[in-house]
């Protein structure tokens, strides 16, 4: 008698309003958000309910827009980098790099081999981070939050990594269009080593404790299944797309940096619900450890980390477009870039997962869901409002 | 890509073909058969997955350039359509029943750059600005720092000199006429 | 001279929970590998929150929530036997005070209902209606269970069923009657608030259930309660099920360890939908409860 | 203003007709008034000290620096020892955490939050977004002064402030508490129309009554 | 779903028995990383005030103000980066872009205020807890946002030049002059340098858009002479340039001949314009050197008569008659000469004033006269035989030299002095003696070490490779005659000190150490003064004088008020100075005459 029961899906009418009566005392109107503990971020979610059932959703974002496409478009190339990792709050880095690699591509610069070896290594490091955070949450969502206090303590760890790497804990501003900033400092892979231990160590806690856990299964399994008719629809990337059994990823599809290097295979599920996709983030994790063991062990000790760069105070760029991608932990994170040979960009659209994520697909995912689900669902997509509205 | 774009001259008229990169081209495509195209490019070459949609203002010529990313994940190819539209009283066929997702793009495209898409859902919804009533803060000729000037107060007591005129000043404020 | 007795007791009650939460607040951020709360914590935010300096009400009856909620806990105290033996902290318990126990258990969260529902705000709706349905739920093997010991010393009162489980360990309902017991225990798991059965209050599925709209002294007189009640109610069971406490320190030591027990749960699980809950309860705690009747 | 905001007049099922004003009927209008200490100085004192050690922050991530504050609460800094701890509405919170930039639509639900918690609250600026505008000193959609709009009772510089500079800040909040100077609720009651003729001359769409606790 | 399922979260709780991992301390037991981006500092003693990092903020954050203590001098323009923490974002551009690596951050995070306008603050003055902080984001030496090295001269070899006066420095390219002028970072330290306050960014900033044609307009606003002071300036925008910090100055001069060298004179001359409508005024300007013909342009432009004496066959004054063709070709002065020209000005060759007119006539004729006579008098040491026919003076020489007149090239010779002159006379000698006798034999003595040479190092670096024998820390004692009068060479001691502690001039000598320069021929290269005889006796009388020189007042009037004085002759040596002399008289002439405007 609680089984979910689809065919109670609600029309709409050609407009896209509900065709039902809202004021017929049956259905409620509920805000969950902005301000609210069950949403990542700042974003807010009006759900009309009937009962503990959700019958319509639509997200409300805009709450964190900057205008960010618009202030680069009055910045200089270079002025304009440590702006952009501001769009995606937890992972920072999937900006710079995409940002920096589709300036040196439309300006022509070849980048030494070593920023190669290190920018993948960040990139590695800030899905982890990214991954730990989401683990909390998704735990968080259904109420365990021991979890997220493990987590957030390892990612710490990898914070102090970051900081000592980059100079700073959130926004890193490393990748430079050009290069990195720097090499590694003495003795980094050793405490890297220490950390990535201590991260495994609590990643087996984790499993016992969330994964193998009687009443998250009961709250996961089956809950918040993404079709896989809907993939293209929704443009969906990424571990929600993996998680369906779909292996779209593209440091394997389209690799860039150092990944034709390094070995490793895409890590897919096939339930396509909760739990399978936080299996697949945890199991991609695991995968982005390794990662970063690899490219310790085997990136060039010495050499160059930024090739010569122009005066950047007026650095032109002649005119072109192009789309630069890489593989974040939400999906396909990417940047479009347009120059008009003068030295500012004529335009940078930045296409973060979350953007199809949580708007178009969550509305459609969450009908039929209980209210107590809402938060889980949108938590288990794994979204970042900031890189939604930018 | 520029078998594909061979293959596609065949059936549809195409303008100018840009390669940035072996697995990157852009196409330029008149508004009328993009639609016809796209459905294509999806259904027969591949192309499932709509990686972006959005607008360049290139406002000295009067027109809005959207672009449609689409890429072919098997064949691992990224197509950009470009297609020119005028900048007054921009419309745009709306391709929300190809890709559900196309509809938030359309939405913020309506929004930041006041490109209409007739018949794309919750297109007039407020998206991401609330109560904005001044033009379209995308479009070029929106300045965002005067508008910022002008509406959000700035801490006072800030002042700045300039290198060259403050040592001119200093050095030979009072002697001679140089 | 019951009267001031009863009061103190209430008074160490109190002060007792007080602690004792923010203990055991404490051991399950060692869990979480932190320090956690200062253990005196709970007094300050009580002070803080009377000393607030405004405050807004939705009428009366949104006045009276937290004072039902509290009179729930004080009456549940007030009428069961704190130390059993001791005539300065017998209470007011008299010989029916089993069903006055239960009625009071449930008592204040439908007072708070009452409260909640008149602050009109949708969380407290959503918060109630998965409260009292959830408690209803969590009631019913606990009712279950206490018609099995009733049955089984053939007594409704609680000092006489205290009594009867004197003279060792043996001798308590935990070993004379376990299936009543482990339905009552998991009632028990139901009844504190805290996960799998903590739906009710979930902040990230709906914030924050029916407290939503509390604030200042209002609330501070719900934290009263939280601190109160919790331990009121393992009276009841210490009485019921564990022998009951012959001295203030066992008192304190065996409220504490079945106090334990919700948490020691509680930190590690996530939980349960309304609907599992109480499904949860149907199936295994029920069956159970009944069983305790039937065997009995 | 939004329609379901405007005024209108509703059929019953009985046939009567009524009159719905909603801004009145969901908000109350009452504008907030000065509230003095109201005890004795040893007794305030106390009380101060009480707030001080009980700061109840509103979950409500407003901005990125909302990212650092998971760490305060986690294992690393434990937060919640100095009596620290997130509430998830503002009923129940005293100090507001303003983590960086206020987008326009958000300053708007930042207010209604401020006003609905209770006094004495408090309110902290995180970053240098909230003392002139940050890195989104040029934007068209965020605010540069905070102080503007809400009083402000502690500053934290950077971008973005590192927990234990949050912790500094808390700190020096405590301290001004104590001091009997974290006075902003009664600030904003005293200089009530200044900040509301502010915060309306940037939200447009201004559909709150002018006050809605 | 199993049993384990059940049990396993509880080994949770063996955390329970395991020590937290909270600091306990973290107000004061966190310092940053080292690397850690975090409050800035500022090193005084390097800051120059260029105002790059306030350029590169993509905040506004940084303000440049000035500072009570820090003066505006040649190269540091006084002011300080005051950065707003209500605006930083801490990216650090700013510290990878300081040209001076001055600007630093700390690796201190914490700071709190109630007042928020207190977040603003000059690092470096406004003393701050972590000014003394070690650790922190520090820009590597080699990673700049900018190239730092100079694009290279392209120069003829010193084998390919050392025979011929042909000009040795070829010009950049379109290309290098993109690169070099890429390197620019505008901050126009150099303006306020520049004697003339030459638009330099701006026209480097031409340089980068290829747009020539704006750029000849900017020289001509402030230097009729961008030929010359293209090739010769003794460019001090150079020395004050932000960029030689951290690398090399930005090659300022051969920027400036880069434009001009890419615009036809045809259309240099359309560019700048016809001049005024005539006035009727009349000026007379005495030496068509720098000084004097910049003022004649600017006096013409403004559309007065102007008439030029000019002693010499040739204009340009000391930039022709001083400075050797291999590093000012003839044809380059020529041409700026003849922009000049085309405004209308005359110039009158081989007319010496006081022989061929009086100045009592210019007096009579003229509205105003200018007097840009140069420095056309060597001076001389003064030591014992330094009267001797083949002891000569270098601007006598040099003189000859241009004048295409023949002289007796010595076998060997030396020279005495370290500036520009004594390098210029030595290398055109030695082409001479290559050209005569196959070989060089050019010594060169001068007072100072090789460190405090007064000559450009580009020129010491030059005249090496063309062989002249450079002798530092000589002071010249004797011309060594023998019994027949005939030059053998020049007696030296070492130099022990130069000025004494109240640094006057006042050499001390090393006796011991003697040696003696083989040489046929000493040319003294010591020093140049004005041959102020043409003015005649009455009007020496009537001047007001200031040791040796005509006492003028800033704008050039001297005291006699029809009579202006600009150049070399009032000022010392030196092209830009000249060429800013000349603006500043002309100036002041054109408001002499035209009162009505210059009361307006």
């Amino acid at each position: 008698m609680f089984e979910l029961d689809r065919s109670q899906y609600p029309q709409k009418k050609a407009d896209g309003t509900l065709d039902i009566d809202l004021t017929s005392g049956k259905y409620l109107k509920l805000w969950q958000g902005p301000q609210h503990p069950g949403i990542t971020g700042n974003m807010a979610i009006e759900l009309t309910v009937c009962g503990d059932e959700v019958v319509d959703a639509t997200t409300h974002v805009g709450y964190l827009h900057r205008g960010f496409e618009k202030l680069m478009e009055r910045r200089t190339f270079m002025q304009c980098f440590p702006i952009v990792c501001r769009i995606c709050v937890p992972e920072p880095d999937f900006n710079e790099y995409c940002y920096a690699a589709a300036v040196e591509e439309l300006a022509g610069l070849e980048i030494p081999e070593l920023a190669h070896w290190i920018r993948t290594l960040i990139l590695e490091m800030g899905r982890v981070n990214s991954y730990l955070m989401y683990l909390g949450g998704q735990a968080g969502a259904f109420g365990q939050g021991v979890i997220g206090q493990w987590t957030t303590y390892v990612r710490d760890l990898m914070l102090d990594r970051f900081e000592e790497l980059t100079g700073a804990r959130i926004y890193h501003m490393f990748i430079i269009p050009g290069g990195v900033r720097d090499n590694l400092p003495d003795g980094f892979a050793g405490r890297m080593e220490e950390t990535l231990r201590e991260i495994e160590s609590v990643l087996a806690d984790v499993d016992r404790v969330m994964f193998h856990n009687a009443v998250f299964k009961k709250r996961a399994v089956g809950v918040g299944v993404i079709d896989t008719a809907w993939l293209d629809s929704y443009g969906i990337t990424g571990p929600n797309a993996r998680a369906a059994g779909v292996a779209k990823d593209v440091r394997k599809d389209q690799p860039y940096l150092v990944y034709p290097e390094l070995e490793f295979e895409a890590v897919t599920g096939k339930d396509s619900d909760i739990y399978t996709r936080a299996d697949v983030r945890r199991r991609d994790l695991l995968l982005s450890l390794d990662l970063i063991r690899q490219i310790l062990s085997r990136l060039p000790k010495t050499g160059a980390v930024m090739t010569k760069l122009p005066n950047v105070l007026h650095w032109k760029i002649p005119r072109g477009e192009t789309y630069v991608r890489g593989e974040c932990s939400r999906g396909e994170y990417g940047y479009y870039l347009v120059t008009d040979g003068s030295g500012y960009p004529r335009r940078v659209n930045v296409r973060g997962p979350s953007y199809t994520h949580s708007i178009a697909l969550f509305e459609r995912m969450v009908i039929n869901a209980n209210i107590s689900d809402v938060a889980a669902l949108l938590v288990s997509l794994h979204t970042y409002p900031p890189e939604i509205e930018r | 890509m520029q078998q594909l774009y061979d293959t596609l001259t065949q059936r549809f008229s195409l303008g100018e073909f840009t390669r940035q990169r072996a697995d990157l081209a852009f196409i330029t495509v008149e508004a009328v058969r993009l639609h016809a195209l796209l459905r294509h490019l999806r259904d027969q070459e591949g192309f499932t997955h709509l990686v972006l949609l959005t607008a360049v203002d290139w406002l000295e010529d009067g027109q809005f350039q959207l672009t449609y990313l689409i890429n072919n994940r098997a064949k691992c190819q990224d197509l950009g359509l470009r297609v020119m539209i005028a900048r007054d009283n921009a419309s745009m066929e709306s391709i929300h029943d190809l890709w559900a997702a196309a509809a938030t793009y359309q939405r913020e495209l309506r929004e930041m750059f006041g490109i209409d898409f007739p018949g794309s859902p919750r297109l007039m919804d407020d998206f991401i600005l609330e109560g904005w009533n001044a033009a379209p803060p995308y479009r070029r000729d929106f300045d965002t720092l005067e508008y910022s000037r002008a509406t959000y107060r700035e801490r006072p007591g800030r002042e700045t000199r300039d290198p060259a005129a403050h040592m001119k000043q200093q050095l030979y404020g009072d002697k001679g006429d140089v | 001279m019951r009267i001031p007795w009863a009061l103190l007791t209430l008074f160490i009650v109190i002060n007792y929970g007080l602690l004792m939460t923010a203990l055991v607040q404490k051991i399950g951020a060692r869990v979480g590998r932190r320090h956690g709360i200062p253990i005196w914590q709970n007094y300050i935010d009580m002070i803080k929150n009377y000393a607030l300096r405004t405050s807004i009400t939705h009428g009366v009856m949104f006045y009276l929530g937290p004072v039902f909620r509290l009179s729930g806990g004080v009456g549940l105290l007030l009428f069961v036997p704190s130390i059993y033996g001791s005539e300065m902290f017998a209470n007011f318990s008299f010989a029916g005070d089993l069903i006055l126990a239960l009625y009071f258990v449930f008592f204040g969260t439908l007072g708070m209902a009452l409260g909640a529902a008149e602050s009109g705000h949708p969380y407290s709706a959503i918060g109630i209606t998965r409260g009292l349905s959830q408690m209803t739920a969590a009631e019913l093997p606990f009712a279950l269970a206490v018609f099995a010991v009733a049955l089984q010393y053939q007594t409704l009162s609680v000092t006489e069923i205290v009594a009867a489980q004197q003279g060792g360990v043996l001798h308590w309902t935990l070993f004379t009657n376990p299936l009543a017991v482990a339905a009552a225990m998991m009632s028990f798991l139901g009844s504190m608030m805290r996960p799998p059965f903590d739906v009710v209050l979930a902040p990230q599925e709906i914030p924050i259930g029916p407290p939503t709209e509390y604030h200042s002294s209002f609330l501070a007189m719900m934290q009263t309660n939280r601190a109160l009640f919790p331990v009121a109610k393992i009276v009841v069971y210490m009485n019921l099920f564990f022998g009951g406490a012959g001295s203030w320190p066992e008192f304190f030591l065996k409220v504490f360890l079945i106090y334990m027990v919700s948490a020691f749960v509680g930190v590690v699980f996530p939980r349960f939908r309304v609907e599992q809950s109480i499904r949860w309860f149907l199936i295994w705690a029920v069956p159970l409860g009944i069983l305790a009747v039937v065997l009995v | 203003m939004k329609e379901e905001l405007l005024k209108r007049i509703v059929k019953t099922p009985d046939g009567q007709e009524i009159e719905i004003d909603p801004l009145r009927d969901y908000y109350c209008e009452a504008g907030p008034t000065v509230q003095p200490p109201a005890y004795t100085a040893i007794i305030e004192k106390l009380f101060n000290w009480a707030r001080s050690e009980s700061l109840w922050i509103l979950g409500f991530g407003t901005g990125c620096g909302a990212i650092e504050m998971r760490p305060l609460m986690t294992p690393r800094f434990d937060a919640y020892r100095y009596g620290i701890q997130w509430r998830p509405t503002p009923r129940q919170s005293n100090l507001f955490v303003i983590s960086g930039y206020l987008s326009v639509k958000t300053l708007k639900r930042v207010i209604r939050s401020y006003e609905q918690m209770q006094g004495p609250k408090y309110v902290v600026g995180l970053g240098s977004c909230t003392i002139n505008g940050g890195m989104y000193w040029d934007s068209y959609n965020t605010i540069k002064r905070l102080d503007d709009y809400l009083p402000v009772d502690v500053y934290i510089a950077g971008c973005m402030p590192r927990p234990e500079a949050l912790l500094a800040g808390f700190e020096e909040l405590k301290k001004i508490i104590r001091a009997g100077k974290a006075e902003g609720a009664n600030q904003y009651a005293a200089n009530f129309d200044w900040y509301k003729a502010n915060q309306k001359s940037v939200i447009h769409d201004w559909d709150m009554p002018d006050y809605n606790w | 779903m199993s049993i384990s399922d059940v049990l396993s979260p509880f080994t949770a709780w063996k955390n329970l028995f395991r020590d937290p991992v909270t600091i306990k301390d973290p107000l004061n037991e966190r310092p940053g990383a080292a690397r850690y981006r975090g409050f800035h500092k500022n090193d005084m003693d390097k800051c120059i005030g260029c105002g790059t990092c306030e350029t590169i903020c993509q905040n506004g954050a940084i303000d440049m103000l000035p500072v009570e203590g820090i003066p505006a001098v040649q190269g540091d323009s006084g002011l300080r980066p005051r950065i707003d923490y209500g605006r930083c974002c801490w990216c650090a551009l700013c510290v990878d872009v300081c040209m001076t690596g001055s600007l630093t951050m700390s690796n201190e995070y914490k700071w709190v205020e109630s007042d928020p306008d207190l977040f603003r603050f000059t690092p470096g003055v406004d003393k701050k807890y972590w000014d003394n902080a070690e650790l922190g984001y520090q820009r590597h030496d080699e990673k700049h946002l900018m190239p730092v090295a100079r694009e290279e001269m392209p120069e003829l070899h010193p084998e390919a030049r050392l025979d011929s006066f042909v000009e040795i420095v070829q010009g950049y390219n379109i290309e290098q002059a993109k690169l070099e002028a890429d390197r620019c970072v505008s901050c126009g330290l150099c303006i306020a340098t520049c004697p003339a306050h030459m638009a330099i960014p701006d026209y480097i900033k031409a340089v980068r858009d290829g747009d020539y044609e704006r750029g000849v307009q900017l020289l001509y606003e402030t230097n009729p002479f961008s030929q010359v002071c293209g090739r010769v300036c003794t460019h001090c925008c150079e020395d004050s340039c932000a960029a030689r910090h951290e690398g090399d100055p930005i090659a300022i001069r051969w920027l400036k001949r880069h434009i001009i060298d890419q615009v036809p004179q045809e259309k240099v001359i359309e560019l700048i314009g016809k001049p005024a409508a005539p006035t009727g005024k009349k000026v007379a300007i005495i030496g068509a050197g720098p000084a004097g013909l910049t003022a004649a342009f600017d006096l013409a432009r403004l559309g007065h008569a102007v008439t030029v004496y000019e002693a010499q066959a040739a204009g340009g004054g000391m930039t022709r008659y001083g400075i050797p063709e291999y590093r000012l070709p003839y044809n380059a002065l020529d041409r700026d000469i003849a922009v000049i020209t085309a405004m209308g000005v005359e110039i009158k060759y081989n007319q010496r004033v006081g022989t061929d007119i009086t100045m009592q006539q210019l007096e009579a004729d003229y509205d105003a006269v200018v007097l840009a006579i140069g420095l056309h008098q060597g001076r001389s040491t003064r030591i014992p035989g330094s009267d001797h026919p083949q002891v000569r003076k270098a601007v006598d020489l040099l003189r000859q030299i241009t004048a295409g007149e023949t002289i007796d090239v010595p076998k060997s010779m030396v020279v005495i002095g370290g500036g520009n002159v004594a390098m210029d006379i030595a290398r055109s000698m030695a082409r001479l003696q290559l050209q005569h006798y196959g070989e060089i034999r050019v010594t060169l003595t001068a007072l100072e070490d090789k460190a405090h040479f007064l000559a450009d190092p580009v020129e010491i670096k030059e005249s090496l490779e063309e062989q002249i024998n450079i002798l530092d820390s000589r002071g010249p004692q004797a011309c060594v005659i023998d019994d027949n009068g005939k030059l053998l060479g020049l007696k030296t001691w070492k130099v022990l000190s130069i000025f004494d502690a109240e640094r006057r001039f006042a050499p001390k000598y090393d006796p011991a150490d003697e040696q003696i320069h083989e040489g046929e021929m000493i040319v003294e290269a010591i020093g140049q003064m004005a041959d102020v005889s043409l003015l005649g006796d009455a009007l020496t009388e009537k001047l007001e004088w200031n040791r040796g020189r005509i006492q003028i007042d800033p704008n050039g009037r001297t005291s006699e008020n029809w009579l202006w004085s600009a150049g070399d002759c009032v000022k010392g040596p030196d092209v830009i100075n000249a060429v800013a002399d000349g603006h500043r008289v002309a100036t002041s002439i054109h408001r002499a005459l035209t009162p009505q405007e210059a009361t307006a």
